[in-house]
């Protein structure tokens, strides 16, 4: 397929700038419409549910720490190589020593919290958190505990429904998913109640 | 005491319109701003009111970087130059029946030298800042500066012929009896000549090849900063100003209008200003950027043809009529 | 080295005795669209020759994807073009599993297909957006940002990012699409048509625009093959050549559109194919939603995220083998077929393909990248030779450069 | 015309000039030796039926990891597509380690200096009648070249340019910007 153009503009449309004179009347137009600016820190941004913000570790009612079972498939799938845990083998379990994770490395792809086969670790929906300095983006275990308890306060979660979409991730069949994502989720995250195109029947 | 009471003229002249230049500003910002469906300043004071004011503080307190290299003298002229020659033309425009600082009898050469004046500001901000950046915004600056300065005189002939005055308040009393009261009717052509021809004096959109920020950075004003920048702009604002005086004086019919507002004689004068203001912005917010050889093209091939055809025409229907 | 070093920081001179006005454009000005450093030497204002010089952004992806297994290697690619980035996401995936032979769920495909246009739209409206702007016309850039960041909205909603996606994954998509997200998503794609009108009322007939760009950049369909252009920068001179069309990856064999041709092959036909492309992209949308079928987002021997780095050289994989489960995966030492490919896709800038090479380890022995952006600057001394300065900012513009992809 | 056929045709045309023919993924290479390259892209580009008018890619790669007879050190692997004809292709032309040197494909492609220039950079095959061989993604004294296995993925010392800017940076710490005066030295 060739492109169109538009025809050319005659003598009278030449002399009387018709083509601009459209153009000033569509800014005109543009004038008394409604901005789309939002005002940034006056008016909340809506964050979509499951935005790959600041890290945090969640913390167990029961505990009051971290459920972290010490794997380490997060640290062995991070790209950026910005997870560091130790850890020490007490009676057949992993006791976590230490959880550190440097968020200027990370490059918030999110497969940390998509392959904890626990759901302890999870990219949240803030994404305010600026420093100085370099060291306060140094989190270690306290720090992303903390950052959890600022994600439930700041956004109102309740720790028995929420589901991070990357924990259960959408579609994904329950038969390749560890027992503990096997979460409750809405219909359409499930298999059984995803989209279908309309037209899909008649191919 | 004459003295005392021109001085306390220019000096309520000069306030007011540093006033409108500040404002101007903030207007251009808005109106652009929401023509794009933002909203332009909103964080100084309401709806960014105080924002100008705030600019001015601003590049009043920032440091005056003088690049190593400059020519200094001359580079620490230009912009006095640009904003004196600009500010020098200001006196000769009657603002309404008697409010005139000079009425001289050459009001409208003067303006004409006195914007090609503020041009030398601007080649030698160019020239002394030893960029090359601004070295080759001051080059096209120059060449824009000739080439409409031409179509601007003889586009401006007509309105002489007709009138048969160069004294600024004359021109206006001298529309009062012509038809519709303003010039803009038998001088079509010249009008629409004067007004490409302003925006190009200006150095305002489609024109403003002397800064255009995406190919020469900041053009001329790349190496100023601070006040000197600022002079710059205000030289820009005022140059606005003053073309839209002349186009409202020479075309519009100056203060004249459909009715007198009493106790306001600049009544209509000043609604016209907004009026060009306003389309120098919306302008602005629409069209793109002519290239160099375009606008040297237009000037000489278009322009300055018209207004020769405007005046031979002007010529010919005065010897049949008068 | 052998070689003496001529550096580049060297003042270029000019030929001849005349003497010549050289300027530097860049790394840092408004209108190079990134770090592009373009030397020229000017006789007035016309360029009698122009240098670019790249790499300022160079992170070395060839060789961090070599130490990284085929999953990480996926975030890199959102670095590349990071205006459209979902295209190069979806290019890596279908290399990656062509090179080792992965089937793709036919909803992932959809899915893919869909977001990939999302992607181009994204583009190709940032494209406007400053192409516009460089050539004056500052409110066309404001009106494209109004629909890129509805699409941005439409990302965050879907992978939980506005720039840096990692959507797909080897084997299909991370994450299925939701009702809300189909729904808005729909709507843009039927309203967007319209809004294009916008920005076509304001530059398309524009006589300033026009003197801008027609006639302008001109290169003929020949010798832009013969540089390797690729896109839309090599349809507007007239060769009909789209990866979509040429070799169909994901859905495109499955959905109905049309590839924009110009004639001319000057700015102005580029613009007027991009704009086409916009509103089939549009058209595409509307038949991935309308046919999207039911179905898994992962194919069952797609790879887990996590994968072993090192494998057992000198085994080939049995494909059949690893399944599924991570437990599998890990005690067979995943090993994946030798061999190389040559993967392209139709990313919104031209032709990205990908050269794997494997050597049996779970890691690339071998990436690399072809970036139309590295292509197509090396093409600008070409088409701005006796150009003005005014039209090389137009002829950067056009051919849609983002220094990202260029320096990788 | 099939990949194939195209390999045939070649071996044909270029007698002894072809080692090997492998296929992966559906995609046929074929690996030749580096004499007469440039006339065999030439040959392909230009001869009816095959005319591999578009060259995808062009890409250097060390094999020092997957060293098999009849690989060499290094290899340069051209990736060719027909746009008249729709059929792809890929030459990758051996270059032993004593010699690595090429001849340019720049008078078969005018497109083929960017990458040249890049896989110079980059993996160190130099490309006999390249109109401007330079490094292009790296500085101009950078040494070695990244992309070859042996180049090491931690250094000792930092790129010379580097440690400059580094010492620039010192110097002009005093007018550091830093709102935050508690951490201000």
């Amino acid at each position: 397929m060739f492109v169109k153009y538009k025809p050319k503009r005659n003598l009278l449309q030449t002399i009387l700038h018709t083509e601009i004179l459209q153009g000033m009347a569509l800014t005109m137009r543009r004038l008394f419409s409604r901005p789309i600016t939002r005002q940034y820190p006056d008016e909340e941004i809506p964050v979509a549910l499951g935005f790959r913000g600041q890290h945090a570790l969640v913390r167990d009612p029961e505990t009051g720490g971290s459920t972290c079972v010490a794997c380490m498939r997060c640290a062995t799938v991070c790209p950026s190589r910005c997870i560091r845990i130790r850890f020490h083998d007490e009676e057949s379990r992993r006791v976590v020593d230490s959880y550190d994770i440097e968020a200027l490395r990370c490059v918030y792809c999110g497969y940390c919290e998509e392959v904890c086969p626990v759901n302890a670790l999870v990219l949240t929906e803030i994404f305010e958190y600026a420093a100085y300095s370099r060291d306060p983006f140094h989190f270690t275990r306290e720090d992303l505990l903390a950052n959890w308890d600022r994600f439930v306060e700041e956004r109102h979660i309740d720790r028995e429904t929420y589901v991070n979409p990357f924990w259960r991730p959408r579609g994904m069949p329950e038969g390749r998913l560890p027992a503990a994502k096997r979460l409750p989720v809405p219909s359409d995250w499930t298999l059984e109640g995803q989209v279908v195109g309309a037209g899909y029947d008649q191919q | 005491m004459h003295v005392l009471v021109l001085l306390l003229q220019i000096l309520v002249l000069f306030a007011v319109v540093m006033l409108h230049v500040a404002y101007a500003t903030y207007f251009e910002r808005k109106i652009i701003g929401h023509m794009q469906v933002r909203m332009g300043p909103m964080r100084v004071g309401w709806h960014g009111l105080l924002q100008p004011i705030a600019d001015g503080i601003k590049s009043f307190f920032k440091e005056d970087i003088i690049p190593e290299q400059a020519d200094r003298p001359i580079f620490l002229a230009a912009p006095i130059i640009c904003l004196v020659a600009m500010l020098t033309s200001l006196a000769v425009l009657p603002f309404a029946p008697g409010w005139v600082l000079a009425d001289i009898n050459i009001g409208l050469i003067f303006i004409l030298a006195m914007s090609s004046l503020s041009s030398y500001g601007v080649i030698l901000a160019g020239w002394a800042s030893n960029s090359k950046y601004t070295f080759l915004g001051g080059l096209r600056s120059m060449a824009q500066v000739i080439s409409y300065e031409i179509a601007m005189g003889l586009s401006l002939v007509g309105v002489m012929m007709l009138s048969g005055t160069l004294n600024l308040s004359k021109i206006v009393e001298a529309q009062g009896t012509s038809f519709g009261g303003m010039y803009i009717f038998p001088q079509i052509i010249a009008f629409f000549v004067f007004c490409v021809a302003m925006l190009a004096e200006t150095n305002r959109v489609p024109f403003d090849l002397p800064e255009a920020e995406t190919e020469l950075v900041s053009g001329y004003a790349t190496e100023y900063s601070g006040m000197r920048y600022a002079m710059f702009f205000m030289a820009e604002y005022i140059g606005m100003i003053v073309m839209s005086a002349i186009g409202t004086i020479c075309f519009l019919g100056g203060w004249n209008g459909p009715f007198t507002v009493p106790g306001v004689p600049f009544f209509w004068f000043v609604l016209k200003i907004y009026l060009f203001l306003f389309v120098f912005i919306w302008i602005r917010a629409t069209l793109p950027r002519y290239r160099y050889d375009q606008l040297m093209e237009l000037g000489w091939k278009l322009l300055i043809p018209l207004a020769l055809a405007n005046i031979a025409l002007t010529g010919i229907v005065k010897a049949i009529i008068g | 080295m052998t070689k003496p070093l001529h550096t580049t920081l060297d003042v270029p001179v000019a030929a001849g005795d005349e003497e010549g006005y050289s300027l530097r454009m860049g790394p840092q000005h408004p209108a190079t669209h990134g770090v592009l450093r373009v030397d020229l030497e000017l006789d007035g204002e016309t360029i009698l020759e122009c240098t670019p010089h790249v790499g300022y952004l160079h992170r070395g992806f060839d060789k961090l994807a070599e130490h990284r297994t085929y999953a990480q290697g996926l975030i890199l690619t959102d670095r590349l073009d990071y205006v459209g980035a979902m295209a190069n996401n979806v290019g890596y995936c279908v290399a990656v599993e062509r090179l080792l032979g992965i089937e793709v769920p036919l909803r992932a495909r959809y899915i893919r297909t869909m977001v990939s246009e999302m992607s181009r739209i994204c583009s190709h409206l940032l494209w406007l957006a400053t192409h516009a702007l460089d050539i004056g016309a500052m409110t066309v850039f404001l009106y494209c940002f109004r629909e890129r960041e509805v699409l941005l909205e439409l990302f965050e909603e879907l992978c939980g990012a506005r720039l840096t996606f990692s959507y797909p994954r080897i084997g299909g998509v991370r994450q299925d699409v939701t009702h809300s997200f189909i729904r808005r998503l729909q709507e843009f794609a039927r309203t967007f048509p319209d809004w294009i009108e916008d920005y076509e009322t304001l530059i398309d007939t524009n006589r300033i625009w026009l003197k801008r760009t027609r006639g302008v950049g001109v290169i003929s369909g020949e010798e832009a093959l013969d540089l390797g252009i690729t896109g839309p920068s090599l349809r507007g001179s007239g060769i009909r050549y789209d990866v979509r069309k040429a070799r169909p990856y994901d859905a495109y064999a499955l959905v109905d559109f049309e590839v924009p041709v110009g004639r001319e092959g000057d700015i102005y036909a580029r613009y007027r194919c991009r704009m086409e492309e916009l509103r089939q992209s549009a058209r595409i949308i509307l038949q991935c939603i309308d046919q999207l079928p039911p179905g898994p987002i992962v194919g069952d021997d797609a790879p887990d995220l996590v994968m072993p780095l090192h494998g057992h050289p000198g085994k080939e994989a049995d494909a059949s083998r690893w399944g599924t489960g991570l437990v599998r995966l890990l005690r067979d030492r995943a090993l994946f077929p030798r061999g190389e490919v040559y993967v392209s896709v139709e990313a919104p800038k031209g032709e990205l393909g990908f050269y794997f090479v494997s050597d049996g380890s779970g890691r690339p022995y071998r990436m690399h990248i072809r970036s139309p952006s590295f292509i197509h600057i090396g093409a600008l001394p070409t088409m701005a030779k006796g150009a003005m300065i005014a039209d090389l900012i137009a002829i950067i513009g056009t051919l849609d450069v983002v220094l990202g992809e260029c320096d990788r | 015309m099939e990949p194939m056929a195209i390999g045939k045709r070649l071996a044909e045309e270029f007698p002894g000039e072809i080692l090997d023919t492998c296929v992966h993924a559906a995609q046929v290479s074929v690996i030749v030796r580096r004499q007469r390259i440039v006339e065999m892209l030439a040959w392909l580009k230009r001869t009816d039926k095959i005319r591999l008018n578009h060259l995808m890619c062009l890409c250097g790669v060390d094999n020092r990891d997957r060293m098999q007879p009849p690989l060499q050190r290094f290899e340069v692997a051209y990736s060719l597509y027909s746009i008249t004809h729709g059929h792809e292709f890929r030459l990758r032309a051996q270059v032993p380690e004593e010699d690595p040197r090429i001849d340019s494909a720049t008078p078969v492609w005018k497109g083929a200096a960017w990458p040249e220039r890049e896989c110079y950079d980059l993996v160190g095959i130099s490309f006999a009648n390249h109109p401007d061989l330079r490094r292009i993604l790296l500085p101009d004294d950078w040494q070695g070249h990244p992309l070859r296995k042996e180049y090491p993925l931690k250094g000792h010392d930092e790129w010379s340019g580097f440690t400059d800017l580094l010492h620039k940076v010192e110097e002009l710490r005093p007018f550091d910007f830093n709102p935050n005066p508690a951490l201000r030295k």
